[in-house]
């Protein structure tokens, strides 16, 4: 099967010279900043994107910080890392000795700090592009950016006038229109766009009569939320110009195909790696293995057409 | 270091006490691979269930290749699994995290409340293995959910119950009061146990950095990437349980804001 | 256990005079118009509200109408529907010698639609409220007036004008600021609000290279929401003064506790009711249940002390 | 009229043809209740998933209170009932919809193609019990995939196949074509098999009146409520197969918007 993958074109451009071997990354915040995943098969992958980074190292939120819902998760995590400068001096110059690009999330709560961490790894060998979080619900005013717009172009405007690496946007579906957000980012910018990040949800412990995280809220992720996130790309890749990357509940190589069939250029796997390490390259074989069938020879030619004419429909 | 995910063949099923299940599975690489106080991320086929479940290797035996898991059934993922007819395959993840510190000044104390002991049989048996003179003071709400004491063999048992039918009548907690020397002592159990636990040794000056625990905090991953099984370390932040723990020296962790795991 | 709900006080006021028995509804569209569901304990029910109405009759969407989603599921139905003359003429007068109170779901195109409707249904023995359906995603337009509080609150009024009866507004959850919309209803004279509705989202056949459903996308119910309803439930009944309804993905008494616990005064079962009949009988026993344990001896007591607080946490 | 949501044991389960699995289970009331062609709702217990999965009966018992449903699998739900052992319980509700109407002109005709025959043991066995004179006309594949014709006693079985295998090398349909009468024909099978029939119905002067078919259609409920079971309907507007339906009668049918159910 591997033999399939190699044989097809499948590699992908993110804009701004990122270029992926393949269409199947890992999602920020279930790779930890790739070191610790000893059952993964890292030739399968097209980009590892990061725990979301911040200027400074943060401790997260206390626990109870994860809870299971039906097909789900929820997460507070509250962007536990170890900050830039330490990412920077000592996981970069790692990443720069491994085949697979690393692409650094970024996260914050005011515009500057996403410029600087943006600034600093601006330049640094093993820092393949950013992926900026705008929608990180567990953080207080984090969720401003990726709800509003006017204030993610701002965002993304900032970032572009600070860095040259290639720069994706990752929206949030807790809006009334993901297509505004992305256009607003793509006329600030942006190469790209990742849609989607977590839901906001709750669960509440009956017996102890309290919500189960203890921040109250948290970030919902997994299968229950593929049918919505499929919706957001589907509208995204036929507003948009800048490829989009598709994100929520992927598990198999039929769930990845529905999001390249939808018209997104490349995939990323969150919660899944948590269940089996080993899905990123069963879902890379069977990408091949359905283009084999179905007589593709490149990725492009997957989307499913008309899907800007039906997405109005 | 994790061996694998791997599925292994359910080999024997039955009840160690009331109320829990042991299962018994068949996997040589990862029964030679894990150390006492290790665990491994059991996925489970609930309808709407995700996430793997943690479990301590109870004890395992590279001869035979097998390795025991003691559970009760508490929510959907452990229904299921104490279903699970013998002949089928369970998928382990595994082993993780790290296990107990095995030398130490004799005797060594364990002390168990409720499932907790499910971590011990394999523990006991590696230090009276090497030679140590171990103690173990085993709680339960009654003599029914008592583990055996012939799965300490080598070991002395005491025994507390919350309702007096067998051993002293109330906390594991208070029979550490009777014991001399203590300074090695390994626990196990809800975090109210634990609190208690602590509260025991500062009376007695019993320094928390002679007492390692198992803990038990929701997990995602159980492998580091996920940052959801933090537990307030005490020099501030937090500590990872799956990559700190799950057995780890009492003193690192705030018991203050330590808040007991969804079933407490 | 149905002597223990009956012990409690579980009697449940929606405003304007509105009471219900009990706190467990069957919610629109999941129960038709109170005829077909032969094993359901009718008198486990607190209110059966009706599939969606419209002034004159509807076919619906062509199909596939309906798909599987994980842990939820994908509906268009498109609406189909007898019009409200035939309800009014053909089913009030059945329903006006149950004991059962049955609240009409409303939706239209324009909100000149909802106004006849419910001036049809007003004073007509047998209806003993209407819910608006402000956010069903299924009709062309008929998703505006649940996006926008201006036009949520218009259509609010205009119906309130128009009738006598009490008056539900069903919030849609696809909206950047649920509690907005929530406000803005009540403020226009809304007796309570329900929610949620559905999600949208859609599903893609991977082998035929299409949309599942023929409209695209459609609505996501389900236990696959549920952590996302919990959600709005949870702001929505610490920011407004009128009774909030909690729906989405209710399957057990457990699932509806965390509605009542996060402060909705009554619970609406939906797809479950495909699923297994009897679980509105068994949801209102296991309510029982846990007041009794617990030692509440009404529903007032249910909610979590500090929701109101939390909710901004 | 529906009997029951209830739990019935799974007593038998065999092959009855390559690819497919019969699963008889005891519930008398189901049992005596159900009329050839209606179907149950079946619960199944497969991740992630949530609705019932709708299976005609494919015979019915009274007497031993047993019934079968006979299926292949095509997805989580229909691999989850393949796999439910002997002994366990399957949740059904139902009897549900419209089964046939058994009394027309000799003889019966029935068209089944692949999976669609599942619904006409009981069919063929009721139109036998009345005396009538029965023809079965059997599409598949391959001859590995034809029912047994010892399961329609009483009738005279012709059988057709995709690569000729046995029969017939081609569409069931043709079969139609050296039939003479043929005024009261049963229909099953994939749309396009269906859509095939009414072509050549068209063909030979057979009023679609004269045909009744048993739809699949995805189903939400099964019990008249979600809607989203709709089909066509020639006079306008859409059928519910959940009520006017399964069986009902061709010429009710819009079979130029018919679409395929989903695995068609
Ligand atoms: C390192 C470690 C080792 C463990 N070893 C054992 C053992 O040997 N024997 C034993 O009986 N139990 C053990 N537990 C607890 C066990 O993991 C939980 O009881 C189990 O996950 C409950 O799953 P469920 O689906 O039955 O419950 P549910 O309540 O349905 O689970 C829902 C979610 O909550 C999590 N969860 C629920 N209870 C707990 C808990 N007490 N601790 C952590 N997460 C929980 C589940 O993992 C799941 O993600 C251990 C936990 C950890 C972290
Ligand atoms: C009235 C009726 C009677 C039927 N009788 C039989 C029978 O006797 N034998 C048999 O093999 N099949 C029968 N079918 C088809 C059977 O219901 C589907 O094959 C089955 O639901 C597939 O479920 P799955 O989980 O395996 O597939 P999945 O593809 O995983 O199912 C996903 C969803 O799609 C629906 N679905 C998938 N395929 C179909 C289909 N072909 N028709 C309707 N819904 C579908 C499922 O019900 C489920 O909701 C019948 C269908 C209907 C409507
Ligand atoms: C525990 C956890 C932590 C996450 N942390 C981040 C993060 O730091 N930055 C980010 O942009 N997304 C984060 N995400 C969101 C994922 O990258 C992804 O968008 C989301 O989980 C949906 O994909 P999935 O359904 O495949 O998991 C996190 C998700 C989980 C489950
Ligand atoms: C098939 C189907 C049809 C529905 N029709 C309507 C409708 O006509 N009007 C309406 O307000 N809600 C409608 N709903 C939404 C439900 O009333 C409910 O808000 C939603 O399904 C979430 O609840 P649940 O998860 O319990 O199903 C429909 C839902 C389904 C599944
Ligand atoms: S369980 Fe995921 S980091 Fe510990
Ligand atoms: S399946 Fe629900 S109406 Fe027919």
């Amino acid at each position: 099967m591997r033999f399939m993958a190699d044989q097809l074109d499948i590699g992908v451009g993110l804009g701004h010279g990122l270029r992926l071997r393949g269409p199947v990354m890992v999602a920020s915040g279930t790779f930890g900043y790739g070191f610790d995943a000893p059952l993964v098969d890292r030739s399968a992958l097209g980009a590892i994107v990061t725990k979301g980074t911040t200027p400074r190292p943060r401790a997260g939120n206390a626990p109870t910080r994860i809870a299971e819902t039906p097909s789900g998760m929820l997460n507070a995590i509250g962007l536990q890392n170890p900050g830039v400068e330490h990412v920077a001096r000592e996981y970069a110059p790692i990443w720069a000795s491994w085949e697979v690009p690393v692409i650094v999330n970024v996260a914050g709560d005011a515009i500057q700090d996403y410029v600087e961490v943006a600034r600093r790894l601006d330049g640094v060998a093993g820092v393949a592009g950013l992926e900026l979080n705008i929608s990180c619900p567990n953080v207080v005013n984090g969720l401003q950016f990726g709800l509003d717009p006017r204030l993610a172009a701002e965002l993304t405007m900032a970032v572009r006038r600070a860095t040259e690496l290639p720069l994706i946007v990752k929206l949030t579906p807790n809006v009334t229109d993901i297509v505004a957000v992305g256009r607003a980012v793509e006329a600030a910018g942006a190469d790209a766009v990742s849609a989607i990040n977590t839901y906001v949800g709750m669960a509440i412990d009956v017996r102890r009569r309290r919500p189960m995280l203890s921040r109250g809220s948290g970030g919902v992720s997994g299968p229950a939320i593929k049918p919505m996130a499929l919706q957001a790309v589907w509208q995204l890749a036929a507003e948009l110009s800048i490829p989009v990357i598709g994100i929520g509940g992927i598990t198999t190589p039929s769930d990845a195909l529905e999001f390249l069939l939808a018209g997104a250029v490349a995939v990323q796997l969150g919660t899944v790696n948590y269940l089996r390490p080993e899905s990123t390259r069963e879902v890379l074989d069977g990408i091949a293995q359905y283009m084999h069938q179905h007589r593709f020879n490149n990725l492009r030619a997957l989307p499913i057409r008309g899907v800007r004419a039906m997405a109005h429909a | 270091m994790i061996v694998a995910a791997a599925q292994a063949e359910v080999v024997e099923r039955s009840t160690p006490m009331s109320g829990a299940t042991e299962l018994v599975v068949h996997h040589p690489p990862s029964a030679s691979a894990v150390q006492p106080g290790q665990f491994f991320q059991l996925a489970v086929g609930a309808p709407h269930t995700i996430l793997r479940r943690p479990y301590s290797a109870a004890w395992a035996d590279p001869i035979s290749g097998r390795l025991g898991f003691i559970f009760n059934v508490v929510g959907a993922g452990s229904a299921w699994l104490a279903n699970l007819p013998e002949g089928h395959d369970v998928d382990l993840l595994g082993p993780l995290g790290r296990g107990f510190e095995l030398d130490g000044r004799d005797p060594a104390i364990v002390v168990a409340g409720g499932l907790g002991v499910a971590v011990f049989p394999g523990v006991v048996r590696a230090l009276v293995a090497r030679g140590r003179r171990v103690t173990v003071l085993l709680g339960a709400r009654s003599v029914a959910q008592l583990m055996r004491s012939d799965r300490f063999a080598g070991a002395e048992v005491k025994v507390a119950t919350d309702d007096g039918s067998a051993g002293h009548h109330g906390s594991v907690v208070d029979l550490l009061l009777d014991q001399v020397g203590g300074l090695d002592i390994f626990g196990c159990g809800p975090t109210p146990m634990l609190q208690a636990l602590m509260r025991a040794a500062r009376r007695l000056d019993i320094p928390l950095s002679s007492i390692q625990v198992a803990l038990e905090t929701p997990m995602g991953c159980g492998i580091g990437t996920c940052l959801g099984c933090a537990a307030p370390g005490r020099a501030g932040g937090y500590l990872l349980t799956c990559q700190d723990g799950p057995c780890l020296r009492a003193d690192r962790i705030d018991w203050d804001h330590m808040t007991d795991a969804f079933h407490g």
